[in-house]
């Protein structure tokens, strides 16, 4: 049955690497759109690496709240500042070296971390997944004060949104 | 001690005079006379009553708190006993008549009112230093007199010499106020009290409070300063030379201050202060020298006067010393009553001469002679007075002097009977002289026409005369001496029987004057001349007073101002040299201080503002407006920090 | 666990890495907003694979990826509605042009 | 009443005679081959069977419609191709596949190509979560319900990417729509799914079905009040997130052309529309486990109830089309918003009341509540008068 492990460990690996892949298409790529699309790519793939963290309630909730939710506004956003079909002019401006530098001193810093800490890793977590019905239990019990201060900022959140993108009455354009 | 506070209203009436004359003078014009008159007469009408319930052995004392300093409290009060009554009895009379002439001698000067204001303030300060119970109400009242004897001197301050002499006046009775100043403080820590009551209980031994330790030294010393102030008030021998000067106010002025009350005043202290002069018994003669010198010396000057006021005032002088005299011999009755009676023949005298002069419009006798016709009034009771001045009997000056002459005999100084006999002589011989050459003979001066001076000034003369003859009865042997008994009541003083010696002598020496006056001004008025070249030093001594004047000036007043001129040109140099040199340097320092400013100070913060500036200009750069430059610079900030955590750095 | 935890770290640091690339170096405002979604999820990869190995109760680390999840959308919400606003008023959505906040 | 034990047995033979096929087979390929392609093969065979039951089934709901629509319309359906028309949707088949792909000039080549592919992935996705039988589902997903809605969200990205990739004016219009639609109907499907979780106490779709069973007292949720409103409310949402008539505004051949999927044409046209069919099933197969008790029935093999029940609600969607006049778009996001959300939330309410009230009293509450909701939201809806709209060229 190993092999199955196996096979399962190289595909989350594949999928790792699809999903670098992507962000890097979301990162580089000139057309908007596209790169919007590569981040829906991405968002899938990390729902998948959440399966495989046997965290599938939050795959499920990512999948719907972001590729469903997040994406429909970024794309509705891209679809109402892009001018169609207008060249797509230079994306990226002049700092890109100095960024690549200092990210490559913070992925070498932080993979020094990673890798040199001994990661405790405890026997009962590997085992179980997390019932949905503990999930639930946790978000009503202990963690319900933060659950409904969400919900006010979601609702302040939308309605902020709202008023801030309406055009305004006399505003004619 | 019964009390009469009702006497409080002598001394407050005048006051209230003063007041309305000097805020409403302009408008009362000549009813300002009135007013200072009358009540001078409310204040006598007063008076009179108490002293004739004192004259009965009656005794009045009472104290207000004026001032509660700490445990210790001030009272001021009056005090009723023989003496006071005497005084107040002698000033009172004698102030009105003089007030009653004045309206008349004043009529028409411009400041008439103001006249009066100040004859009133007079008034009012005698009578409260009169009545007053301890030295620090005396004190004031004497600065107030001396107060009024300067406006009063200086009165026709036009006049240079006027001007002049009050000034003089002032200062010299100054002198003797610090010394009686000092005097009463010493004798306050001596015996812890201003009170003469207290004081005389305390010197008779006879005081109830509690016992004190009195040191004779500081005793001595008190009495000695007190006499200083009776010295400069009633022109003893150093201080005698402002009196003469001081005829140079009114003649009703000279009467009533120069003659009768203020110079009285430096008497009446000795006379109130007796029980301590009793208690040093050393400082006596002491008084008794000052008062014979006084006396024979002011004679002397007085034979060679010309000027008929300032012949009086060195009568006044040497009569004072005959006082003086009688107080240093322990003769408080003979000192008191030769007081009394001399106030009232000398304010008489006074008023006789200004009618005089009113009349002759000149002081000079040499230019008068013949006026008795003119005068007749005037020169009768001129003649009275100088009799009883000389010391004719049955007049009140024989008794008085005859009183004092007793004492110095009985007592047995016999170089001081001698003295006052010349004196005695020499002021019979210089008052007759006068009166030979003012009324008698013939009139020197052609263009010199005299008349009668009115009746408001005639009716005071003869109210003085027959007060002057009547004046000398208590004293007198038909009363028994009721008089000295009276004075015994107040303080013990030993008492002479009279002796027809005494009497004798000054009969005899007084009509020799007379005599000779007359031999030499009436008869042979040749001699007059021939006598000034017989003893020509002595002559010339007299006619000019001794030359004190040029010697105080010569000695006392140039050496001051010799000083007074070195301190200024010292003060001009050093002084105003350091505070000048001060100016110089502090502005030399402030034009050095703000170059250093300009350049040291500004410069800095010039610079630091180009600093900034210079500063500004590398770290602005960072803020470019776009919004992933912040985020980069964050970002390697974090990096940094990470480095900088993981020790790397 | 199917993967070892530190290939997950990495794995998510890359993602964070390029996430931050995006953000500092895309022009487009909107491409910022997308790298900072991207970045987000990798600190959820991150919470999620924590919330394996602590000690905690498993679950933690599950919530709090969903509470990030309902941040991360609003933010996304907010942002975009900004950037409509900025558009409408400035025609333009490039970060170089709207730098009037300078010096 | 009970069966007798040999019927039930025989029943039971029937009912799981797929199952056992497929354990039969399983058993004799493990006696060659190693462990591990035994588990491999078991997930590629559920998997084969997906891939292919979805297109056949999409197929014959295409001519099943077709011929309803006929019916219903008083006409003959396709029966010249096969016998009853068949063999239809082969021939359609094979006309979409032969047709040229046009693609316009300056589209998105790319993700023009994509947009049909990835609105299939979801469509097949679901089938992986769908009951058919008793222990036919292909996984039993312990988040089962969560899945399919999360899966079935996916669905707006591949509208975006066909509207946007082709470059059409009308299709991005179509696309913007679409999207706004689906997205507004998804949040009351998903509140309406929520009562049958609160009861069922479970996400995964195998306990929801278990919960509802019963021999002959059948304990579906839709005989109860809640369960009824959730149903009809799922059933409404169902239709729209389909597109399919009185929702179908977006593509509708009278407004935009054809909406999103204007330009496509081809092989690529017939996945789009392969897509919406599969959504149609599934949401329906999903309906019935939720509310009808999924394959629960008394006699029959439970996975010819679930067929049977599947299929009576197609034909209702299809009497929806054959029926029903089309939504205007402001009409269409009104009740949806102002309707079916408030009515789910008040849903929830009482199937929360009847969790903690004994059966018969909660009856008495429900019912009131739920009539007393129905008609205030109908009343409030009714005011409902669009703003004027402005025609600045007209006048």
């Amino acid at each position: 049955m190993e092999i199955l492990t196996i096979g399962a460990k190289f595909g989350v690996y594949i999928v790792m690497a699809l999903v670098l892949v992507f962000a890097l298409g979301v990162v580089t790529l000139r057309n908007l759109f596209h790169s919007a699309l590569c981040l829906a790519a991405v968002l899938v793939g990390t729902a998948t690496v959440y399966l495989a963290l046997r965290a599938d309630f939050v795959a499920a909730i990512q999948i719907l709240v972001y590729v469903g939710a997040v994406m429909t506004l970024i794309i509705f956003a891209i679809m109402l500042t892009e001018h169609l079909g207008e060249k797509t002019i230079r994306q990226t401006n002049r700092q890109s070296p100095a960024a690549i530098l200092g990210l490559l001193g913070f992925i070498f810093m932080i993979g020094l971390v990673i890798l040199r800490t001994p990661w405790p890793v405890t026997k009962r977590a590997l085992a179980t997944g997390t019932s949905v019905m503990s999930l639930g239990k946790a978000l009503m019990g202990s963690y319900v004060f933060p659950f409904e201060i969400i919900s006010v900022i979601l609702i302040a959140a939308l309605i902020g949104a709202v008023v801030i993108a309406k055009k305004d009455p006399e505003e004619k354009s | 001690m019964v009390s009469a506070d009702h006497i409080l209203w002598v001394p407050l009436l005048p006051f209230a005079a003063f007041i309305a004359n000097i805020l409403a003078g302009r408008r009362l014009k000549h009813r300002a006379a009135w007013l200072s008159v009358a009540t001078s007469a409310v204040a006598c009408a007063i008076a009179l009553p108490v002293c004739w319930a004192v004259f009965h052995g009656a005794h009045f004392a009472n104290q207000i708190t004026w001032l509660a300093i700490g445990k210790g409290s001030l009272q001021f009060g009056y005090l009723m006993d023989p003496l006071s009554a005497t005084l107040l009895f002698m000033v009172t009379i004698v102030g009105t008549l003089i007030q009653i002439y004045a309206s008349g001698y004043m009529a028409g000067d411009p400041r008439y009112s103001r006249f009066f204001a100040y004859v009133s303030l007079f008034m009012s300060a005698m009578l409260t230093l009169v009545i007053s119970d301890n030295y620090l109400l005396f004190f004031m009242a004497w600065e107030i007199m001396g107060l009024c004897s300067y406006l009063l001197i200086g009165f026709y301050f036009e006049k240079e010499s006027a001007a002049k002499a009050c000034f003089k006046a002032f200062l010299t009775t100054r002198i003797g106020d610090v010394g009686f100043l000092l005097g009463f403080l010493t004798l306050f820590t001596a015996i812890g009290t201003l009170s003469f009551s207290k004081m005389n209980a305390i010197m008779d031994g006879t005081y109830t409070g509690p016992a004190m330790l009195i040191p004779v030294s500081l005793l001595v010393a008190a009495s000695l300063l007190i006499f200083c102030g009776t010295i400069g008030k009633s022109a003893q021998f150093p201080l005698h030379v402002w009196l003469p000067d001081a005829m140079e106010g009114p003649t009703p002025v000279s009467a009533l201050i120069h003659a009768a009350t203020m110079v009285a005043a430096g008497v009446f202290l000795v006379a109130r202060s007796f029980s301590l002069f009793m208690a040093v018994r050393d400082v006596l003669p002491f008084v008794t020298t000052i008062g014979t010198i006084t006396a024979f010396m002011a004679a002397f000057i007085a034979l060679t006067q010309t000027d008929i006021k300032r012949i009086l005032a060195y009568s006044t002088i040497s009569q004072l010393g005959y006082m003086v005299t009688g107080l240093g011999l322990m003769g408080l009755g003979a000192g008191t009553f030769h007081l009394t009676t001399h106030a009232f023949f000398k304010a008489l005298l006074f008023l006789g001469a200004g009618s005089v002069i009113h009349g002759t419009h000149v002081q000079d006798i040499r230019q008068m002679g013949g006026l008795f016709k003119k005068m007749p009034h005037t020169a009768t009771t001129f003649i009275i007075a100088s009799l009883a001045l000389a010391g004719i009997p049955p007049l009140s000056g024989f008794w008085s002097k005859d009183e004092i002459l007793l004492t110095a005999f009985a007592s047995g100084n016999i170089l001081v009977f001698g003295v006052l006999l010349l004196t005695a002589f020499m002021t019979a011989f210089y008052m007759f002289r006068l009166i030979f050459m003012t009324f008698f003979g013939k009139a020197r001066d052609p263009h010199v026409h005299a008349h009668e001076s009115p009746a408001v000034m005639t009716l005071p003369l003869w109210a003085l005369a027959i007060g002057s003859i009547v004046i000398g009865i208590p004293g007198s042997p038909f009363m028994h001496h009721w008089f000295q008994k009276f004075m015994a009541h107040m303080t013990h003083y030993p008492e002479y029987e009279p002796s027809a010696f005494v009497m004798g002598c000054s009969i005899t020496v007084a009509v020799l004057g007379i005599g000779l006056a007359g031999v030499i001004y009436l008869k042979k008025t040749a001699w007059a001349e021939k006598t000034a070249s017989v003893f020509p030093t002595f002559y010339r001594l007299s006619l000019n007073k001794f030359y004190f004047d040029e010697l105080y000036s010569r000695f006392i007043i140039k050496p001051f101002t010799a000083i007074g001129r070195i301190l200024f040109s010292f003060d001009e140099a050093v002084v105003d040299g350091a505070v000048n040199g001060t100016g110089q340097n502090t502005l030399f320092l402030s034009r050095l201080k703000n170059w250093f400013d300009q350049h040291v100070v500004d410069g800095l913060v010039n610079f630091m503002g180009a600093l900034t500036y210079f500063l500004n200009a590398i770290v602005k750069r960072l803020q470019t407006g776009l919004v992933q430059n912040y985020m980069l610079f964050a970002f390697l900030g974090f990096l940094a920090f990470i480095a900088w955590q993981l020790k790397l750095i | 666990m199917i993967v070892p935890l530190p290939h997950i770290l990495i794995f998510s640091l890359l993602l964070f890495a390029i996430g931050i690339y995006g953000a500092l170096v895309r022009r487009n405002i909107i491409g910022i907003l997308i790298s900072i979604e991207l970045m987000l999820n990798a600190a959820n990869i991150n919470l999620i694979a924590f919330s394996k190995t602590t000690s905690l109760a498993p679950e933690t680390g599950q919530i709090f990826a969903l509470f990030v999840i309902a941040i991360a959308a609003m933010s996304a919400a907010v942002g975009l509605a900004i950037v409509l606003a900025l558009f409408r008023v400035r025609k333009t959505v490039y970060t170089d042009e709207v730098n009037l906040l300078k010096w | 009443m009970t069966m007798p034990g040999w019927l039930r047995s025989i029943e039971f033979a029937v009912d799981l005679s797929f199952v056992n096929a497929k354990g039969w087979f399983l058993d004799l390929l493990g006696k060659f081959l190693p462990g591990w392609i035994v588990v491999l093969t078991s997930i590629v065979i559920s998997g084969v069977v997906i891939l292919c039951m979805g297109p056949i089934i999409m197929m014959y709901l295409t001519l099943l419609e077709r011929k309803l629509i006929g019916r219903i319309q008083n006409r003959y359906g396709p029966n010249r191709v096969g016998i009853w028309g068949l063999l239809q949707p082969i021939a359609d088949g094979i006309k979409m596949f032969t047709k040229e792909d046009i693609v316009p000039a300056n589209a998105d080549k790319l993700i023009h190509l994509l947009a049909p592919i990835v609105i299939v992935i979801p469509a097949l996705m679901v089938f992986l979560v769908v009951p058919f039988g008793e222990r036919m589902t292909a996984a039993n997903l312990n988040i089962g319900i969560l899945y399919f809605i999360a899966v079935s969200s996916i669905t707006t990205i591949p509208i975006f990417m066909g509207s946007w990739a082709s470059r059409n004016k009308y299709s991005l219009l179509g696309g913007m729509r679409t999207a706004a639609q689906m997205i507004s109907y998804e949040i009351p499907m998903t509140l309406s799914v929520v009562p049958v979780i609160m009861m069922s106490q479970s996400l995964s779709t195998n306990t929801i079905v278990m919960t509802q069973c019963g021999d002959v007292d059948l304990h579906w949720f839709v005989f109860t009040p809640w369960g009824l409103t959730g149903f009809m409310i799922f059933f409404l949402c169902a239709v729209a997130e389909c597109n399919r008539p009185p929702f179908d505004l977006p593509e509708a051949e009278s407004e935009l052309v054809a909406g999103f999927h204007t330009e496509y044409s081809g092989m690529k046209f017939a996945l789009f529309y392969m897509a919406e069919y599969m959504n149609a099933f599934t949401l329906c197969g999903i309906a019935t486990t939720l509310f009808l008790g999924g394959w629960q029935g008394p006699f029959l093999p439970s996975w010819l109830w679930f067929f049977g029940k599947t299929f009576l609600l197609i034909c209702v969607m299809i009497w929806f089309r054959g029926t029903f006049p089309r939504f205007r778009v402001d009409q269409l996001m009104g009740f949806a918003w102002k309707f079916l959300l408030p009515l789910t939330l008040i849903n929830i309410l009482v199937a929360g009341l009847w969790q903690f009230v004994p059966e018969r009293t909660a009856w008495l509450y429900s019912v009131p509540i739920l009539i007393v909701s129905l008609w205030t939201l109908v009343k409030l809806n009714r005011h409902f008068v669009p703003e004027k709209r402005a025609y600045p060229l007209a006048d």
